[in-house]
């Protein structure tokens, strides 16, 4: 049966907002793992493909209470509605180029699969997915630094963060060859930009293993939540939230900060729902 | 036969009958899918074993330790080394990016020299033996001390052959481009009396009281300083920044406090002036204060009062208070005080950095755990003595035109008989680097013979009448010594990951090859064969660990024994360098951003890094300036609409963007752009702040201090 | 898709998508067969006497 | 030079004329046909889209083609199941004109994804949960069945139809057109509404999202509803453009009559239950994911979705209509029910750019900026292609098919 079990893992990362510096160390170790291409203008954001984008956010104040805070977004790795695996892309494709993998939780994309109806893009709340408008070009010479391990996508595809999908495998890989069923160390499955960010600020692990760093400090909820059913893992520490949480698309990816305001931002409230939100978080498991 | 319509539509009926179910279509539409599959224009990676080489990245003051990944001897991805001292792991986006370099559009792919307006390729022989000439001729004449060179640093045996052979040629006239180090070293000589520098125990301290350093925006070394900064929250360490714009840094930090750029010095007096006042300076320490304390005590708390220096620098009095309370108190001996805007390589001030030494100093936190430490120079390169002869020594003799690059090339123009006959420029770009870049330029110009040694055709190898081009970082071997700010004195070797993609040489061979090139001292003064028996040799204390390991951590503690400090510097108030320009003429101050995502070092910024460049910085190829929406909103100027930005040394047409967290008053400007290279990635995109910045010299120091320039804008 | 296909599942959501689809596709193939069957049937049986009108 | 093609006892214009006409239309044909190349060897960079706006005119033209299409299918189903005889005068005509929008949908389909060659791969990769899934196989079946209802048309040309063969198959096609007007209809009701689930079952998208009923959202039964309410007007006004460019009456009045009524009545149902669903909407679904409806049609940087693109459509587009349609001094004054069903024509496909074009536009994370998209001349010209192919396909069945079996009777030629 297709569902989640105890076997399988959940892949997630948790990234701590108060500590990341918007260096961009995690968008270009990104790029650079993946095989993206660079145009000669990458200026126009809504054309540009960035699997892992850094967002700036502000508090919207006056000079000098403005704050700034900067906001890493992969690929969210839905899992869905009631966290059964119909993320909003993949129920959409209409040609399964995106699935859900329920053994991993990740949303994969097969490039060769897709034939660039774009859908999934328009399905996409968090813009993680980018198309090929282009050919991939690099100067001459340059190709010689692509890597085997992520074939380079042709025109007319889209495509998107893949949590180092090769990177589960290779890790896979040399589990079985060290005689183990499945990965348990949390060092040997990282992807790219969590191994580079160089304040630490991405903690990537399986959610399903108690003794991984993403669990204890995400501590999800396996539960859905009383107020909307379709809301499963919510964070039971108060500084974490989720982009959209209460779309219930379930994301994997958690967000952490110290800041109210740019915990605020993670979501859309009517009047006066945040406060109550932010406080029934806090009091309830804080 | 006769065909009739009925036997021709039949004809034609069973025609398509028979195609429909012949296996044409589906093997059409196999292939189709196939072929899409194997899209002709997308290329295919060539597999191969995976293997990981370590080396150590030369691109920045950083050195951080890098772990290439290769695949059959091509490098297709570098990490940041697990367990090295200065980086452990991290790695920022430039140093990802070093494979993009190796394959960089703009690469000098062979020596050239110039013909008229252009360049030809020529051997590397043909190239020596032509440096070889000139300089000659140039010696003959009895005019040593005409040849100058500037270098990106002085640290390294690569730069330190290069002075070797200004020394062995007879010239004294050997400048780095301004950096974070040099600064450190003379703040050091200034304040102790000793030739060191000074190191911050960073991921120790508890309150880290920062004067515009940009701890994340890529000052000292960016890396190890994103780490000291990400751990002060489990630490409980506090950061506090002073500064005229919200940066990245100030953003991140517990608290912000704007001040006007350029009275950093002052607020730092003025806080010595409390902590005096109080009497909250350590004592124990004070016993080691020397020369003028108590001149430098009386004069800051007569001249540097707290409404005094509030008003100076716009930060309210008790806000000063304050700061003074909690830098003292806070943890005790673990705060630390740092300064040098953003990265720091761009204009430094000898009294700010002995100023915010002075608090340092007072609060007694010099060479303990989490403070600043004075470290002797890690001397790991022990060279034999220059060989000189008499045209050397005449040269010698002669005095160096200035203590700063940018003074160097603003003195060698005011005369009309050269100063100067021939210049090396070796990792570093002074056209687009230093201030009033497009002067500078002018200059180079005027230099009648120019060599330079960049792996890119860059603003100053294109002024260049030859040009030797280098190994890009992943190429070249060379030892990377740590500094700017590290505590771990840690001596690095950067190894060639990957062969040479073009012809080009190891700077380090190529003064080698052309010293020995010469006859008599010259070629004495480098018995070596190439830069890698060079360091075999000078440095055969560390040698065996270092190519074995890969790097040699010299000392990583806290010198046992106090230095003494000298006020005497700070006692006599030396003056506040102030912009040049009329306020009336030019209402606003431009201050240039330093921003992590954008190269400002001799590299301009790779493909990668430019992409990762917010559309408010470049848009096509509009560069920007931010404003505070108050400001631009009594100028009538809208968002994202063109202005005109004049400063006394120019004017650009830019788009502004609003930005709340830039002082009123203020505009800013992203620094390392405006190339003018042949690399579609970057030429072109934005501007040059420096060519609108006219430099300014710090009486005494003569450093190049100019935070800025007064400017003006109008809509466009 | 066919349920030979590798991606088949034997769940609700293929039979009644598939279903539906193999449906009325084969209503509409009969129905068309049927049609040319009979007009070449009457085509070549009925020759020349139009028995429609 | 053509007459012995041109059906018996009708007038047409002359050939000559009739070239230089077909010539011109043909001429944007061609540049329709240069903006599709363009599309295909270039990539779909030379369109106004981008990574926020990945659906855009293209799709709307999809849709839009497609619900003002609907005519064929409500149409047919109405005198083949509900056996509206009337309807036979003006059936020819709706199966015409749902086959030109059809193949527009189809051909927009194959510029509009980025990598053509392999667009089967939603047949024989399909994903039975998406929409769009269902879209394509409906589609194309659909298809299928318009081309199946459209042949014996064909075949009753003067010419073909001395061809025992032909004349044959046509008549054994009318015989079971019930049971491929069935068919069509079932497929119908289906792909139109999977169309209307693309947008409504996008629940990472405040704007389009809607409950529903079972797998499906609301959306699903409202673009059925409004493409049968709503193409019956589309027939009629194209109807209403032959007629003017023929400068002929081609069906009677009473026959346009009773469409219209049953287009009215749809039309005001349809309307009603539009107005429940955006209140519905406004006031459960779009706050329980905490926005506003103001949200939607007031941000800053939201360019031309504002309260008025709402008003228009379901009011001015809507309301108006409908009413005007079901009053019976309306319908049949010629004037008004050239209006109605004009702004019924432009509600339908208004509510089909809103429904998709406005859903990109709209910002989900609370950081996040309006997106507005401005499309490019292959846009353009590829969707103006085939409505200058589908009004030469028109020309030429109206040239030389019996389509208007009333045309005779109305038009009455004096023999010279």
């Amino acid at each position: 049966m297709k569902q989640n079990n105890k076997q399988a893992h959940k892949f997630g990362m948790v990234i701590d907002l108060d500590k990341c510096t918007g260096c961009g160390s995690c968008m270009v170790a990104c790029m650079s793992e993946n095989n993206v291409p660079v145009k000669e203008d990458e200026s126009d954001k809504k054309d540009s493909i960035t699997w892992m984008r850094v967002y700036k956010l502000n508090n919207n104040k006056p000079f000098p209470e403005t704050e700034i805070c900067y906001l890493p977004r992969p690929c969210q790795h839905c899992s869905g509605k009631g966290d059964h695996g119909h993320s909003p892309c993949v129920s959409v494709c209409p040609a399964t180029a995106t699935d859900y993998d329920y053994s991993t939780g990740i949303v994969s994309q097969i490039y060769t699969r897709c034939f660039g109806c774009r859908y999934c893009m328009g399905a996409c709340p968090y813009h993680a997915r980018y198309f090929n408008w282009w050919d991939p070009k690099w100067p001459d010479g340059m190709e010689s630094y692509l890597s085997p391990n992520v074939s380079p996508r042709m025109r007319g595809v889209v495509e998107k963060c893949s949590f180092c999908f090769h990177r589960y495998q290779l890790a896979k890989e040399q589990v079985y060859y060290d005689g183990e069923e499945r990965i348990e160390d949390e060092a040997a499955y990282q992807t790219a930009c969590t191994q580079a960010c160089p304040a630490g600020a991405i903690v990537f692990g399986d959610l399903n293993n108690p003794d991984h760093q993403v669990t204890q400090i995400v501590k999800p909820n396996p539960h859905p939540e009383h107020d909307n059913h379709d809301v499963v893992g919510k964070s039971r520490n108060p500084k974490v939230f989720r982009l959209l949480e209460r779309l219930g698309t379930n994301t994997k990816i958690y967000y952490m900060s110290e800041r109210k305001w740019v915990r605020k931002l993670g979501d859309n409230y009517l009047d006066g729902e945040w406060e109550k939100a932010d406080n029934h978080h806090g009091s309830s498991h804080g | 036969m006769k065909v009739d319509r009925r036997s021709f539509l039949g004809l034609g009926l069973g025609a398509a009958a028979g195609v429909a179910l012949s296996p044409v279509g589906a093997k059409l539409t196999d292939d189709s899918s196939i072929w899409t599959q194997t899209w002709f224009l997308t290329p295919v990676p060539e597999d191969g074993e995976i293997t990981f080489e370590p080396s150590v990245c030369s691109l920045c003051p950083g050195k951080c330790g890098i772990n290439v990944r290769k695949i059959t001897n091509r490098p297709v991805k570098v990490d940041g080394l697990e367990g090295y001292p200065v980086n452990d792991g991290g790695i920022c986006l430039h140093g990802i990016s070093a494979i993009q370099y190796l394959y960089d559009p703009s690469r000098v792919k062979t020596p050239m020299k110039r013909n008229g307006d252009t360049f030809e390729s020529i051997s590397w022989e043909t190239a020596i033996s032509e440096i070889k000439q000139k300089l000659g001729d140039i010696r003959k004449s009895g005019s040593a001390s005409k040849l100058a060179c500037v270098s990106g640093d002085d640290k390294g045996s690569v730069a330190q052959l290069f002075q070797r052979f200004l020394s062995a040629f007879g010239s004294n006239n050997f400048y780095t481009m301004p950096n974070l180090e040099s600064a450190l070293a003379l703040t050091a000589q200034t304040m102790h009396g000793e030739d060191a520098t000074i190191a911050y125990d960073l991921e120790n301290a508890g309150m880290i009281l920062s004067f515009g350093a940009g701890l994340i925006e890529g000052w000292g070394s960016p890396v190890s300083c994103f780490k000291a900064n990400a751990s002060k929250k489990d630490r409980g360490s506090k950061l506090y920044q002073i500064e005229a714009r919200l940066s990245n840094t100030a953003a991140n930090a517990d608290k912000w406090i704007p001040v006007k750029p350029g009275t950093e010095a002052d607020l730092a007096l003025g806080i010595c002036a409390v902590i005096l006042k109080e009497k909250m300076f350590n004592a124990e320490y004070a016993q080691y204060f020397g020369g003028n304390f108590n001149k430098f005590a009386a004069m800051v708390q007569n001249k540097y009062s707290v409404a005094n220096v509030s008003q100076t620098t716009g930060v309210p009095e008790a806000e000063i208070a304050k700061l003074a309370n909690l830098f003292v108190k806070f943890n005790k001996s673990k705060s630390v005080a740092i300064c040098g805007r953003g990265k720091a390589n761009d204009a430094v001030s000898l009294k700010e950095f002995a100023a915010v030494h002075a608090l340092n100093c007072l609060v007694g936190n010099i060479n303990q755990k989490g403070g600043a430490w004075i470290l002797p120079q890690n001397e790991y390169l022990q060279f034999p003595d220059v060989v000189t002869d008499d045209a050397a020594d005449k040269g010698l003799s002669a005095k160096q035109i200035s203590t700063s690059a940018t003074g160097f090339f603003s003195k060698i123009k005011a005369t009309s008989k050269p100063d100067i006959e021939a210049l090396f420029v070796v990792n570093a770009n002074p056209c687009h680097n230093l201030h009033d870049a497009k002067y500078i330029t002018d200059v180079v110009k005027q230099v009648p013979f120019v060599v330079s040694f960049s792996s890119f055709m860059d603003e100053t190898a294109k002024q260049a009448d030859l040009i030797l081009p280098s190994h890009t970082c992943l190429e070249m071997m060379q030892d990377l010594p740590s500094g700017s700010g590290v505590t771990r004195q840690v001596v690095g070797l950067s190894k060639p990951v990957v062969d040479p993609v073009f012809d080009t040489k190891n700077p380090g061979d190529a003064i080698i090859e052309l010293a020995k090139s010469f006859e008599g001292s010259i070629a004495e003064s480098f018995p070596w064969d190439d830069l890698e028996g060079c360091l075999s040799e000078v440095a055969s204390d560390i040698w065996d660990t270092l190519s074995e390991d890969g790097h040699v951590v010299v000392s990583d503690k806290a010198p046992g024994s106090l230095p003494s400090v000298d006020f005497s510097f700070l006692a006599e108030n030396p003056a506040t360098a102030a912009l040049a320009g009329d306020n009336n003429e030019y209402p606003l101050i431009l201050i240039p951003i330093d921003n992590m995502r954008v190269a400002p070092g001799a590299q301009a910024s790779s493909a990668f890094a430019v992409k990762t460049v917010a559309d408010t910085v470049i848009k096509g190829k509009d560069g920007f300036i931010e404003i505070n929406p108050a400001t631009a909103k009594n100028m009538g100027i809208k968002d994202g609409s063109e202005v005109k930005v004049t400063t006394p040394s120019g004017s650009v047409v830019v788009r502004a963007t609003y930005f709340h967290g830039i002082m009123p008053g203020y505009i800013g400007m992203v620094q390392g752009l405006g190339h003018d290279m042949n690399n579609m990635y970057v030429a072109d995109k934005g501007v040059n702040v420096n060519e609108l910045i006219t430099p300014v010299f710090e009486t005494g120091s003569g450093l190049d201090a100019a935070f800025g320039s007064v400017a003006k804008i109008s809509k466009a | 898709m066919f349920p030979f296909c590798f991606e088949w599942v034997w769940d609700a959501g293929h039979l009644l998508f598939f279903g539906g689809f193999w449906f009325a596709i084969s209503i509409l193939g009969a129905g068309m067969t049927w049609c040319i069957l009979k007009a070449l049937y009457e085509t070549i049986y009925c020759d020349g006497s139009d028995n429609h009108h | 030079m053509d007459s012995a093609l041109i059906p018996e006892g009708v007038k047409r214009c002359s050939f000559p004329k009739f070239f230089i006409g077909i010539a011109i239309v043909g001429a944007v044909v061609l540049w329709g046909v240069y903006g599709m190349l363009v599309c295909w060897l270039k990539g779909l960079n030379v369109t106004g889209m981008d990574d926020y706006y990945g659906f855009a005119l293209w799709i709307w033209a999809d849709l839009a083609v497609i619900a003002l299409g609907g005519g064929a299918f409500f149409t047919g189903l109405l005198k083949y199941i509900f056996k509206v005889d009337e309807l036979k005068n003006i059936i020819n005509f709706v199966v015409i004109l749902g086959f030109v929008c059809y193949a527009s949908a189809l051909l927009i389909l194959a510029i509009d994804i980025g990598q053509p060659l392999r667009g089967w791969f939603i047949f024989w990769h399909a994903n039975v949960h998406s929409m769009l899934t269902e879209v394509a196989f409906c589609l194309s079946c659909y298809f299928a069945v318009l081309t199946i209802e459209f042949i014996p048309n064909i075949l009753e040309n003067r010419q073909l139809d001395k061809v025992p063969f032909f004349h044959n198959l046509s008549h054994n096609m009318h015989g079971v057109m019930a049971i491929f007007a069935a068919t069509g209809a079932f497929l119908s009701f289906f792909h139109q509404g999977s169309l209307g689930g693309v947008a409504g079952v996008l629940y990472g998208r405040p704007f389009a999202y809607r409950e529903g009923l079972l797998v499906w959202p609301w959306t699903f039964f409202l673009f059925t509803w409004s493409a049968a309410a709503f193409g019956p007007c589309f027939s009629m006004v194209v109807l209403r453009i032959t007629e003017a460019v023929t400068k002929k009456k081609l069906v009677k009045d009473n026959v346009i009559h009773l469409l219209a009524k049953i287009s009215g009545w749809m039309i005001t149902t349809y309307i009603i239950a539009k107005i429940i669903d955006t209140i519905y909407w406004a006031t459960v679904t779009a706050p329980s994911m905490g926005l506003k409806m103001s949200f939607f049609f007031t941000g800053e940087g939201n360019g031309p979705y504002n309260y008025l693109i709402l008003i228009t459509e379901i009011f001015l587009c809507g309301v108006v209509p409908g009413l005007l349609l079901i009053v019976k001094s309306t319908r049949e004054n010629p004037t008004t029910r050239l209006i109605a069903i004009i702004l019924g024509a432009i509600g339908v496909s208004l509510n089909r750019w809103v429904m998709v074009l406005q859903v990109m536009a709209v910002p989900v994370m609370p950081f996040d900026k309006w997106a507005l998209y401005m499309p490019t001349w292959p846009e353009i010209a590829t969707t103006i292609l085939p409505v200058a192919g589908g009004i030469i396909v028109i020309s030429l069945a109206y040239r030389y098919l019996p389509v208007f079996p009333q045309e005779k009777e109305l038009n009455e030629v004096t023999v010279e």
